[in-house]
């Protein structure tokens, strides 16, 4: 684990899951929140937890982005907030 | 309004505590914290899995042993939260029996073969790469012993082989090939693999879920290596759940229940 | 044999799910006596292993056979603690299984089968969650039910029991994982996962026990668990998604669910952090119990407010749950509060059975949602209002039911323990439920005189069975069989009393508690 | 000032950010109008929980809980990557006088495998494996959970026609005073 690398990616985690929830449109929300799998799925390999990052890859960042894809299709795109 | 405020509140009160608390931990990355060491005057578990383990199971990656053989009673429930989840979606959205929508459905079958150049790019593409992907998801499920994956992670991206044909092509052409029907049977009978493996220890006289007495049924040398085969058919059991669900919760979600056209 | 009950315990509802998952699409009637078979196997097999753990003391079982050292596999533990539960749970399980014959296929029988998947794992989890000893393994049994009743509320729901649902899904994913984020500060400060080894931790290092860390862990579980168990603060979610869900839903999850709940907020107090501890060193137990009076309180008068029935019940169970919890948090010296709450466990999960079935009984069959509805209902249903009656009483506290006893005890720990102010409210909250269900009796015998201009027309939406065939109707027994079995049950709990007291009693007195530091 | 942040802050850096996203996630929770909104919220709020377990196991120069495999697999060239960084990093651990642990590393030697001639088992250069055994459990939760709250939010833009809560909750008093 390497400290400098560690604060960049948690720096950017905060980041990711701010614009994530403060994006109107759900469409970008959840692509977002892929991004913000798939930077948690770093930090995971990088402390170490190979399990942990392979599996948030598969789900965290593929899955769930997915399935919150389908939803949002199937209602509705834009949110008041 | 009265939501954020009371949100900032609640926020503000478990923050502070959690906060509170954090100035108690031992420093992040030490190797002797309770955590990785134990306590003086108890033995610590972690260490006994690291140091242990290989010899109890012969599997060198330490997640996938400990995960399937020392709490294998959590995984099992751990995919049965998954065949759960998968029942209770089916459970609130699907939707049965709609004439209309089955004239639809065969009106709609065949718009991959003509018109729409854009899905025969990508249909085909994804037809050359699926093959490859679920490949290396057998891979992942077969070399959880050595290297990182498993179950979980094998049957999550067999299923998302599933979710991209139904994305580049159609639902229906995913659901040819792993039909409704199919897919609860599949998430069924990987949970009963699972249980099987512990029940078959239970009927050689020894607990549930100890590989070790199957030692017998797999004429290993010792019962390490009936473990570590025990944990690669636990881990296609939990694959095979895990794959049916993972399509069937996309399929569900996609499609509003009724499982025609998705998106 | 014996000693491989605790796996049969949560593997016979496991299988009869899968085996309904299997087959129960081709043929809905499969599904009933798949469900009966297998909760009737965990039904003998929780007698036997109570029967067992009366006799030879607490079974412990190491799943794998991983036994030593201590933690490192999954630990099962039956104890006198949860013996009776375990045989509580078992007969809700096996009574609900027959008020639901046809009572989910009606709306969509297509569906049955995954009614009777979900059921049997939400059994399969409660029982889990009796016997586990592992604090991570209790994590994920409590998401197997909770998962599992998501799915079952949502099912059938009306309009607004979407919404409900859907807000119970925040709140009870919000508690399990206060409670996963408590055990992880247990396990960062002991190593440890399994409830005895973190036990035998903080007992012989008292530095750890003392330190934040262990305090926070301890206040992030009791939120968590608070939480799930609708515990007054935190009760927000509870009355809309039981009072919308199906009546065969509603009936299992009332009683259960909330019970469980304090069984593991009395497990964790017990067997991870020591009354002692929680007591002696933590000094805040007064706090709860007050909590817990303004939860009676708050519970019985806004149940004074409701009109539908079932609602009226739900608000009764937020002040149930106050019982309980104040019960276990009184620390008198001879922990009769505690032996209170267990016992009330048992109870109120009866009563509450009994209230629910009447109650989903008179919907199926009357229409009669709201309380105005159930005019003259003793003419027309005698042999069913009796047996709400039963209940009601149980509900107020009259002498040989059950409920009277639990509170008797409730009483006896409030006095003991000096805590005037519960005593107050568990004796002003009887007489909000007595006037409460004397209302309902009073208007079912005489009928309601006062003609409100309330019409009974609902909105098609908002009843959750309308037109139903008749040849579509349950059989009478699937109705009353459970309720009338949960009636004489209530009676029999009441009268045989001092038995069940005395097996609480003798787990209780086992306990290391210094009872003069209390 | 500095100070604070060098004691308080910098060993705990790990642990105050997973309080922050969790906090973030807890407050979208409440405060979002949308369901969606608190639907990512929740997720949010359960990684940040899953971040914590992982911090706890993770120990300072330690490799992957992979135990290297006859010497020739990849996890096992990755220990010899790691091993340079090994050689310092320890040292400063075990300059703190943990007298229990000594008792550790000889058990510890008393065991090694003879598969892996390069490897030492020594468990300080291992990460914790346990929080990751619990957390992939939790991630699977995770997904499971939100793809039930995602069919019920299905079901209720079915019914009302709007993820906006302030929205349903009107269409709800509507529907409750007209019957």
């Amino acid at each position: 684990m390497i400290f400098a690398f560690d604060i960049i990616i948690l720096v950017f985690l905060v980041v990711a899951a701010l614009i994530s929830l403060n994006v109107k449109d759900l469409l970008s929300a959840s692509m977002i929140y892929g991004i913000y799998g798939f930077l948690i799925c770093l930090l995971w390999a990088e402390m170490g937890a190979v399990d942990v990052a392979f599996t948030e890859a598969s789900v965290g960042a593929g899955v769930s982005t997915v399935l919150l894809v389908a939803t949002v299709f199937n209602t509705r795109r834009r949110s008041s907030d | 309004m009265l939501s954020k405020v009371f949100a900032t509140i609640a926020v503000a009160i478990t923050g502070s505590i959690l906060l509170y608390g954090v100035s108690d931990f031992p420093a992040f990355g030490d190797p002797h914290s309770p955590a990785n060491a134990g306590v003086p005057g108890s033995e610590s578990v972690s260490l006994y899995f690291i140091e242990e383990s290989y010899k109890d199971t012969k599997v060198p990656n330490i997640v996938t042993s400990v995960l399937a053989d020392y709490r294998g009673y959590d995984t099992m429930f751990e995919t049965v939260v998954i065949f759960a989840a998968g029942m209770a979606i089916f459970a609130i959205l699907r939707v049965v029996g709609n004439k209309e929508e089955t004239a639809a459905k065969a009106a709609e079958e065949d718009s991959f073969t003509n018109g729409d150049h854009n899905r025969i790019i990508v249909g085909t593409t994804v037809r050359i790469v699926v093959p490859v992907i679920q490949l290396f998801a057998l891979y992942v499920v077969a070399h959880g012993h050595h290297s990182p994956g498993g179950g979980f992670q094998g049957g999550v991206i067999l299923g998302a082989s599933f979710i991209i044909i139904a994305l580049a092509e159609n639902l229906n052409a995913a659901l040819r090939r792993l039909s409704e029907l199919n897919y609860v049977r599949l998430a069924a009978i990987g949970i009963f693999i699972y249980a099987a493996f512990g029940i078959m220890a239970q009927v050689l006289g020894s607990n549930f879920l100890d590989y070790g007495a199957l030692q017998p049924i797999f004429m290993t040398d010792g019962p390490e290596m009936a473990r570590s085969h025990s944990m690669l058919g636990v881990e296609i059991g939990v694959a095979f759940t895990v794959t049916a669900i993972m399509f069937a919760i996309y399929a569900n979600l996609a499609s509003r229940g009724q499982l025609v056209k998705g998106l | 044999m014996v000693d491989q009950i605790p796996a049969v315990l949560v593997l016979a509802p496991l299988f009869g799910a899968l085996l309904i998952g299997l087959i129960g699409h081709r043929d809905h009637r499969v599904c009933f006596p798949i469900a009966l078979a297998s909760l009737s196997v965990t039904f003998f097999g929780a007698i036997a292993a109570a029967q067992h753990v009366f006799t030879n003391g607490p079974m412990d079982y190491f799943v794998g056979g991983w036994e030593k050292p201590l933690g490192i596999g999954i630990h099962l533990r039956i104890d006198a603690l949860n013996a009776l539960l375990l045989i509580a749970i078992a007969t809700v399980a096996v009574l609900v299984t027959f008020f639901s014959i046809r009572r989910v296929g009606e709306k969509n029988t297509e569906k049955t089968h995954y009614f009777y998947i979900l059921f049997l794992l939400l059994c399969l989890g409660l029982f889990g969650i009796t016997i586990a000893a592992d604090a991570f393994n209790l994590f994920v049994l409590i998401e197997v039910s909770s998962l599992t009743s998501y799915g079952l509320i949502a099912m059938g729901s009306s309009r607004s029991g979407t919404y409900a649902a859907f807000n119970y899904v925040l709140m009870g994913t919000v508690g399990a994982s206060f409670y996963l984020l408590g055990v992880g500060y247990l396990y960062l400060t002991t190593g440890s996962l399994n409830m005895q080894d973190i036990h035998t931790i903080l007992g012989s290092n008292p530095e750890i026990a003392q330190s934040k860390a262990v305090t926070i862990a301890f206040i992030f579980i009791l939120v968590g668990i608070w939480i799930k168990m609708a515990f007054f603060p935190l009760y927000g979610w509870l009355p809309n998604a039981y009072s919308y869900s199906p009546s065969s839903t509603a009936c299992f999850l009332a009683p259960l669910m909330t019970k469980i709940s304090v069984y593991v907020m009395i497990r964790v107090m017990i067997s991870v952090f020591g009354l002692e501890w929680i007591f002696v060193s933590l000094g805040w137990s007064h706090l709860v119990v007050w909590l817990a009076v303004i939860a009676i309180l708050a519970g019985s008068v806004l149940a004074l407010a409701q009109r539908e029935i079932k609602k009226m019940l739900c608000y009764l169970i937020v002040a149930e749950v106050g019982y309980m919890v104040g019960g276990a948090w009184l620390a008198d010296e001879g922990l009769w509060g505690m032996t209170g709450a267990l016992y009330h466990i048992l109870a109120d999960a009866a009563m509450t059975l009994c209230l629910f079935l009447a109650a989903g009984i008179f919907v199926k069959r009357f229409r009669a949602r709201e309380i105005s509805d159930l005019e003259g209902m003793f003419r027309k249903a005698p042999w069913v209002m009796a047996a709400f009656v039963i209940g009601a009483l149980a509900m107020i506290g009259v002498p040989p039911t059950c409920g009277f006893f639990s509170k008797f005890y409730l009483i006896r720990g409030g006095l003991d323990a000096g805590h005037w102010e519960y005593v107050g409210a568990l004796l002003i909250s009887s007489l909000i439920n007595a006037v409460l269900f004397f209302r309902i009796f009073e208007i079912a015998f005489f009928g309601n005189k006062p003609a409100e201009g309330h019409d009974h027309s609902h909105d098609p939406h908002e009843t959750e069975e309308l037109p139903v065939a008749s040849n579509e109707a349950p059989p009478v027994w699937s109705g009353n069989l459970p309720l009338f079995a949960t009636a004489v049950i209530i009676i029999l709990l009441g009268i045989y009393n001092g038995p069940v007291v005395a097996l609480i009693r003798t787990f209780l007195e086992e306990l290391p508690i210094v009872a003069s530091s209390l | 000032m500095a100070e604070f942040i060098h004691d308080h802050i910098q060993p705990y850096f790990n642990y105050w950010v997973y309080v922050i996203i969790m906090m973030i996630g807890l407050w979208a929770l409440i405060a979002k109008n949308n369901l969606i909104k608190k639907l990512i919220g929740l997720s949010i709020f359960q990684t940040a929980i899953i971040l914590f377990y992982v911090s706890m196991g993770v120990k300072d120069g330690a490799t992957i809980p992979i135990l290297g495999h006859h010497g020739s697999s990849p996890p096992a060239s990755e220990h010899r990557l790691f091993e340079d960084l090994d050689e310092e990093e320890p040292k400063k651990a075990h300059g703190k006088p943990v007298d229990h642990h000594a008792a550790d590393d000889e058990h510890g030697e008393d065991h090694t495998h003879g598969h892996a001639g390069h490897h030492k088992t020594n468990p300080d250069l291992i990460a914790n494996p346990l929080p990751h055994v619990l957390m992939l459990t939790a991630i699977v939760v995770g997904v499971a959970t939100l793809g039930v709250a995602l069919a019920i939010s299905q079901m209720i833009f079915k019914e009302f026609g709007s993820l906006e809560e302030d929205e349903i909750l009107e269409e709800i008093k509507a529907s409750a005073s007209d019957g």
